[in-house]
């Protein structure tokens, strides 16, 4: 298409969906339901004092379960397209002698906060995507410097992807087992069971976005992994 | 005018903004920008919108959050897929 | 039992298309039999039928396929005359391919899409409503094009082109003028069933217009297949089909299927005294009046055999259009004894043709010279198939003419005597050439290409034998029309059940 | 019993991820037999208890999220579960000579079953949203699996086109919950009124969702991705994928904002799905390659699709029934009908070692069932009888005559003869005596999915009330699902 | 604080005005991170401090990570393109 056409449909096409976003909002209908209200009335019974991680992992627990599907078949699809004859790591980075002292004192820094955004989840702001984050960010920097981690794409690597998914749905389908809804909690056991779920679940997220960085096709992969099993 | 609302309507104009990036821009990690910017806009309006009603709502916080968790896996798989593109000798913009 | 007897006539012919493809091309005799016993057995079931239609037997069989709307099968005194001609011709022209096609490729998939064809035929036989009949029309297309391109040349590609452009639209017309039908007349889904002297007649005259152009919609769609002027393109293009194709497509299904749905629609969808009074049924004769003409014209300056014979089919197909058009059991009678007179002709002339062809390489009429010493068996059943197109007694075609001939009288049309006159002298025009170069004029020159060799008989017995007997059929048809099974006493017996209330 | 159906495929994919490869090639048809049977139990429990709606979680709707299992969401689940069978009985023959891909394909495939079930189950419009994610990147997860230079560019133009496309949609969902405070959708129905914010968000979740359900003139991304994916991913792709987002088109339109949409927006959508047919059928008939000439068939083909906005909305009870039901049958018998052909092109392909049309001649000799099954599936996607897609159009005139829309009666009977111009050229060169290059066997298991999979699209011919019935199922019970018309 | 609001919320626009209008690409990517990071001081103004800590850590921290990382391959490859004139095999 030429450039100026293109320009001016896309200008034309910006500009109507700002005037229609700015007359949605502005011309707000009044709201009826009240689901906030809901959720502090039905917060205690949820096992979890903050209410951002009861949502997430109890009342619309679904939601987040098909969410790490998503991340998952992310990984999956980056594991798919690693090449098999990647280039080996730039190594001039592993050597650098700043970068691995910085490495070696930040990381445990990374990984306490990590723990801590996670504990903290269950009554503060915080929870396992923020520490799983902040996993992936240690992981990352431990990658640039030259640390080989998660490499490898043996059945141990995608067991870790997994690892809270499959406990995820193990807590979900064995509420069925026990003649209750699918995702539900046993009573009194909620808090703990979403800590547990919380708790693998940075751990693989961790993995999942650290194994896409590493993973992903270009000069940052040491070696492709094999694909035996 | 309330924050919230303040926000909302700013995040119409990055939306606003953003699409008219994503159908202009020619280079594919531009585009993607432009996808996770857009994405920021209508988390402002997904949580902007709703609180200028009745203050403070977790449950779109927490939308908002799963939204984040999904771009962040979509970007990364784009990413993914467009390292490989362009090593297979494919070009970036165009 | 009763209920299922048309499934089971449908079922011989789709049940033998279907182990047909799965068989290997080699397995020849198993397939042969296959095909010979299906086409007996199918035989066998018409008759019984026919049997029980004339005692007042009724045989149904419906299966909701959409909410108020049947797949109905049911056998009446029409659709057995149709469904007796194709199971008859069925056998005989299976025969006739099984020798024509000795040794070619592909048997495997000629003879599945063959049963098929004959399958299709069936269903609109014994279609029982318009829905139904719509459902088998669309299959003849889908079944037929397979055997036409079946050379794989690019010629018969180039005429399997042309024949899909005027059937499937001819389809699309029709559907057009069936979803018409459903939509605006027939919300009940009863007026759609095919029923003696039709219901249209029970509406109110606000509809008339809406029926009158819903009439022409649905000719217009038949029309393509019956090869009605200006829509019969493609059937001279189709010749490059095999011999037996050619047969199949002229006598029996394809012009066939066309022309008994006008006939349907005429008698059994609009009543005929009904279309009579919407004023339809004039332009109708008109207009196959105007084909049969030009049929004939046409044919006169064909060089090559079949070409010669498709534009005689194009003709004389119109007959069958244009005895439903008169007004008047007698009418009623010739055109649809003209069904099957006309198949057991073309059927025999397109036989002789192939074995010309396949023979002695005979394409072009003007190496036709002194054939009849060398193929004389062949040439008595051409010669009965022409002088019976002709209309000379007492062979079949004397009696449809006849018949159309005191019907336009009655019908107070007497214009129509003139184009079968003018028909007849022109049938007599390009055929009766032919068979004085056959048996009057000298051989000149060794044959194109002699392929098969005079022998016991003059060519293949599977090719010759055929031949004689739809000639004897031909013949039988005229000398017995008196006789109580004739072809003539049944299309009486239907004309007496139209015209009875 | 709901949640079974998403179960199974997570379950599944978790375990072809994680288990060694010969016993993921063992446990792929178990996994099938007790989606189908699953399914099939589930169509069955609807037809005698009536629609039900499942909280998860124990919490119910708005809180919480619930499934909601109707007429039309069974019906789709079982014609998910059947289809994705076949596919991948074909895909455990076909991969074999894709070592590499295949261990990743079953995962993701998996994952694209979970994500479809869980689309037709949902009752929460944020929910879908997350299922439309999880199906569009598993589906260009698929796309990209070969890894070669036009595919992976195909992946991406699909993917940004996902992406944005969801994108526009969570935009809307964002504005609804603003507006009414709820995302589920059975609420909604009950509350969205004919007001501007209403309007917008079915706006942007409209633009959104034809982007992703490549609806003319925003398909420029289906044929490369459809026509470069792999045989089995392609069926997939045509026959399931881009109905989900039509589905939760239909489900917009016809009840969440049936309040807000408007007869002119209605016909507006009528004519896209008419471009999208007649431009569709004429890029089929341009293309040289095979697999481009399906998936631009796919292009044409839904926008039959499109068809049911104008034919059901504004007019009469009776015309607006007959829509919903042609349009139903039209989904399903093209979902049949484009997997075959997919499926059968794939065998075709493989056994001659190209994809050029011009070059099939003698095709025939060598791979006849898979020819017969790409026949099979071309009559019912030129909506000749007896198959669905008859049945399907057939529906569709009727309602067109019922309401007096004769324009739409027009373009479907011009697509139908379109559609058998370009499905015919296939045919004719198929007719072709000599073949140019040698043809090679193909194992018997691929023709023969593929002809299972277009007997079926001719069998709904004969069976199309089973699905009608089950569809009339809607009503959960009072005040909770609008009822669909 | 209405002052900061309206400054904030201008920030965020001007951010991805830069994103888009800017013409080197590392440059976008870090007005990007940048566009992240107010982004994660409007969540805090919006009560929404779990959606500050995740943009920053994700939204900000980890795609501009993932993008900078990109950004390196592109390069690389345009290079390799350029020094082999001809073609890949």
């Amino acid at each position: 298409m030429n450039r100026t056409l293109r320009i001016a449909v896309a200008g034309t096409v910006a500009l109507g969906t700002l005037y229609a976003l700015l007359v949605a909002i502005l011309w707000v209908p009044e709201i009826q339901v009240n689901l906030p209200q809901q959720v502090a009335l039905n917060l205690e019974q949820s096992g979890i004092a903050h209410p951002i991680t009861a949502v997430l992992l109890n009342f619309r627990s679904y939601d987040t379960l098909l969410e790490i599907a998503v991340l998952l078949v992310a990984v999956v699809t980056g594991l798919a397209l690693r090449e098999r004859d990647a280039l080996t790591a730039s190594t001039e980075q592993a050597r650098d002698p700043m970068l691995h002292a910085l490495t070696r004192r930040l990381l445990p820094l990374l990984l306490i906060t990590s723990v801590y955004i996670l504990w903290s989840g269950s009554y503060a702001p915080g929870g396992a995507f923020q520490a799983g984050a902040l996993v992936a960010a240690a992981g990352v920097i431990a990658r640039l410097a030259g640390y080989d981690i998660a490499s490898r794409a043996d059945v141990l690597l995608r067991l870790g992807l997994a690892l809270g998914f499959i406990l995820f749905l193990t807590v979900a389908v064995s509420a069925m087992l026990g003649g209750r809804p699918f995702l539900n909690y046993p009573e009194g056991w909620a808090g703990s069971l979403i800590f547990l779920i919380e708790a693998v679940l940075t751990f693989s997220i961790g993995l999942t976005l650290i194994s896409l960085f590493v993973h992903a096709p270009g000069d940052s992969s040491p070696r492709g992994g094999a694909d035996d099993d | 005018m309330t924050i919230d609302l303040w926000y909302a309507a700013v995040g119409a104009v990055i939306v606003a903004l953003s699409v008219f990036a994503f159908l202009t821009s020619k280079h594919l990690m531009k585009k993607l920008l432009a996808f996770n910017i857009m994405g920021s806009g209508v988390f402002l309006i997904m949580v902007g919108l709703p609180q200028h009603q009745h203050g403070v709502d977790p449950v779109p916080q927490a939308l908002v959050l799963t939204g984040i968790v999904v771009a962040v896996s979509a970007t990364a798989l784009a990413l993914v897929l467009l390292r490989r593109y362009v090593r297979a000798g494919g070009n970036p913009a165009p | 039992m009763t209920a299922l007897l048309p499934v089971f006539v449908l079922a011989t012919s789709l049940i033998t298309a279907v182990l047909i493809f799965i068989l290997p091309e080699r397995y020849y005799r198993l397939r042969v039999s296959l095909n010979l016993a299906a086409a007996v057995l199918k035989i066998v079931l018409v008759a019984v039928m026919i049997a029980g239609i004339a005692n007042q037997v009724d045989y149904e069989f419906r299966y909701e396929l959409l909410p108020g709307i049947d797949l109905v099968l049911r056998a009446d005194a029409l659709s057995m005359l149709f469904a007796g001609l194709s199971s008859v011709l069925w056998l005989f022209t299976t025969l006739y391919a099984i020798g024509y096609l000795e040794g070619a490729p592909n048997r495997s998939r000629f003879f599945g899409f063959f049963s098929l064809c004959v399958a299709s035929t069936m269903g609109i036989a014994l279609a029982g409503n318009l829905f139904t009949f719509l459902i088998f029309f669309e299959l003849l297309t889908l079944s037929t094009y397979p055997l036409v391109v079946h050379r794989g040349t690019e010629e018969s590609l180039r005429a399997g082109r042309t024949y899909l452009k005027y059937t499937l639209g001819g389809g699309a017309v029709l559907l057009v003028g069936v979803a018409l039908m459903y939509g605006l007349v027939d919300q009940t889904g009863t007026m759609t069933e095919f029923a003696e002297t039709g219901t249209l007649s029970a509406l109110p005259s606000e509809q008339h217009f809406t029926l009158a152009v819903i009439f022409f919609v649905l000719i217009a769609g038949l029309g393509v297949k019956a090869a009605l002027v200006p829509l019969h393109g493609w059937l001279p293009v189709a010749m490059v089909a095999p011999a037996p194709v050619s047969a199949l497509l002229h006598a029996v299904a394809v012009v066939k299927a066309g022309a008994f749905g006008i006939v349907r629609v005429i008698y059994n969808i609009y009543g005929v005294e009904f279309a009579w009074q919407l004023g339809v049924l004039l332009p109708l004769a008109i207009l196959a009046s105007i084909t049969i003409i030009w049929g004939s014209l046409r044919a006169l300056q064909q060089v090559e055999m079949k070409k010669r014979l498709a534009y005689s089919t194009v003709s004389q197909v119109s007959y069958i259009a244009l005895g439903a058009c008169l007004f008047g059991p007698i009418g009623t009678i010739g055109g649809i004894v003209h069904l099957l007179h006309q198949g057991i002709m073309k059927v025999t002339l397109f036989f002789c043709a192939g074995n010309y062809a396949e023979t002695l390489g005979i394409h072009k009429i003007k190496d036709l010279d002194g054939v009849g010493r060398r193929m004389p068996l062949t040439s008595i059943a051409f010669t009965l198939g022409a002088f019976g197109m002709i209309g000379v007694p007492p062979l079949a075609g004397f009696i449809s003419k006849w018949y159309l001939g005191i019907g336009a009288l009655d019908a107070g049309m007497g214009w129509v005597i003139g184009v079968l006159i003018l028909s007849s002298m022109l049938n007599a025009g390009y055929f009766l050439p032919i068979v004085y170069r056959l048996w009057f004029k000298p051989k000149q020159g060794p044959w194109p290409d002699e392929h098969i060799k005079a022998a016991r008989f003059e060519t293949h017995g599977l090719l010759l034998w055929p031949t004689v007997a739809t000639a004897v059929f031909s013949l039988a048809a005229g000398l017995f029309a008196a006789h109580a099974w004739s072809p003539l006493s049944w299309a009486s017996l239907i004309a007496f059940r139209e015209y009875l209330p | 019993m709901t949640p079974i159906l998403l179960i199974i495929p997570l379950a599944f994919a978790i375990l072809t991820l994680l288990l060694p490869r010969h016993w993921v090639r063992a446990i792929i048809i178990p996994g099938l037999v007790l989606q189908v049977g699953a399914a099939v139990l589930l169509c069955m429990e609807i037809y005698q208890h009536g629609p039900q709606d499942y909280a998860l979680g124990d919490w119910q709707a708005p809180l919480g999220i619930s499934l909601i299992a109707d007429g039309f969401s069974v019906t789709l689940l079982a014609l998910t579960a059947l289809i994705a069978a076949l596919c991948a009985i074909y895909a455990q023959y076909f991969l074999t000579r894709y070592p590499r891909e295949q261990r990743y394909f079953w995962p993701l495939f998996w994952f694209l079953l979970a994500a479809l079930n869980g689309i037709w189950l949902a009752g929460d419009l944020f929910n879908l949203y997350v299922g439309l994610e999880l199906l569009g990147l598993s589906a260009v997860g698929m796309v990209a699996l070969t890894a070669e230079k036009t595919t992976l560019k195909a992946a991406l133009d699909y993917l940004y086109a996902a992406l944005f496309g969801s994108l526009a949609y969570l935009a809307g969902v964002a504005l609804l919950y603003g507006a009414y405070g709820t995302l589920s959708i059975a609420q909604l129905s009950d509350m969205a009124a004919a007001n501007p914010t209403t309007q917008v968000a079915l706006a942007l979740m409209t633009v959104g969702l034809l982007l992703k359900t490549a609806i003319f003139p925003l398909h420029y991304w289906l044929p490369p991705a459809h026509g470069g994916a792999l045989a089995p991913v392609s069926a997939l792709l045509s026959a399931l994928v881009v109905k989900a987002s039509f589905y939760i088109l239909a489900l917009l339109w016809l009840d969440v904002g049936a309040l807000a949409v408007t007869v002119t927006a209605a016909q507006a959508m009528g004519a896209l799905g008419a471009g999208a047919i007649f431009w569709g059928s004429w890029q089929a008939f341009q293309t040289r390659q095979i697999k481009m000439l399906v998936a631009y068939s796919t292009v044409a083909q839904l926008g039959y699709l499109m068809l049911l906005f104008p034919l059901a909305i504004g007019v009469s009870e009776a015309a607006a029934q007959l829509a919903w039901q042609g349009t139903i049958l039209h989904l399903l018998a093209h979902a049949f009908a484009k997997a075959a052909m997919f499926l059968a092109v794939g065998t075709l392909v493989l056994a001659l070692g190209h994809g050029r049309i011009n070059d099939f001649g003698g095709v025939s000799q060598r791979n006849p069932v898979a020819l017969f099954a790409f026949g099979l599936s071309a009559v019912s996607l030129m909506g000749l009888p007896p198959s669905g897609g008859f049945n399907a159009k057939w529906l569709l005139l009727q309602s067109a005559i019922a309401s007096g829309q004769w324009h739409w009666f027009v373009v479907m009977i011009i697509g139908g003869l379109l559609t058998a111009a370009y499905v015919f050229r296939v045919f004719r060169v198929s007719f072709l005596q000599s073949a140019k290059h040698e043809i090679q066997d193909t194992h018997p298991a691929l023709q023969l999915s593929a002809l299972a999979l277009a007997l079926m699209a001719i069998a709904l011919g004969f069976v199309s009330e089973l699905p009608l019935s089950l569809m009339n199922l809607t009503d959960i019970a009072p005040a909770t699902m609008g009822g669909t018309p | 604080m209405i002052a900061f609001d309206i400054l904030l919320g201008l920030g965020l626009i001007l951010a991805a005005s830069g994103v888009f209008l800017s013409t080197h690409l590392f440059r976008s990517v870090v007005l990007f991170v940048v566009f992240g990071l107010l982004l994660a001081i409007t969540w805090t103004r919006l009560q929404a401090p779990d959606l500050a800590l995740a943009e920053a850590a994700i939204g900000a921290g980890l795609t501009g990570v993932l993008f900078l990382d990109t950004l390196g391959t592109l390069r690389k490859a345009k290079q390799k393109r350029r020094s082999k004139k001809e073609p890949r095999p």
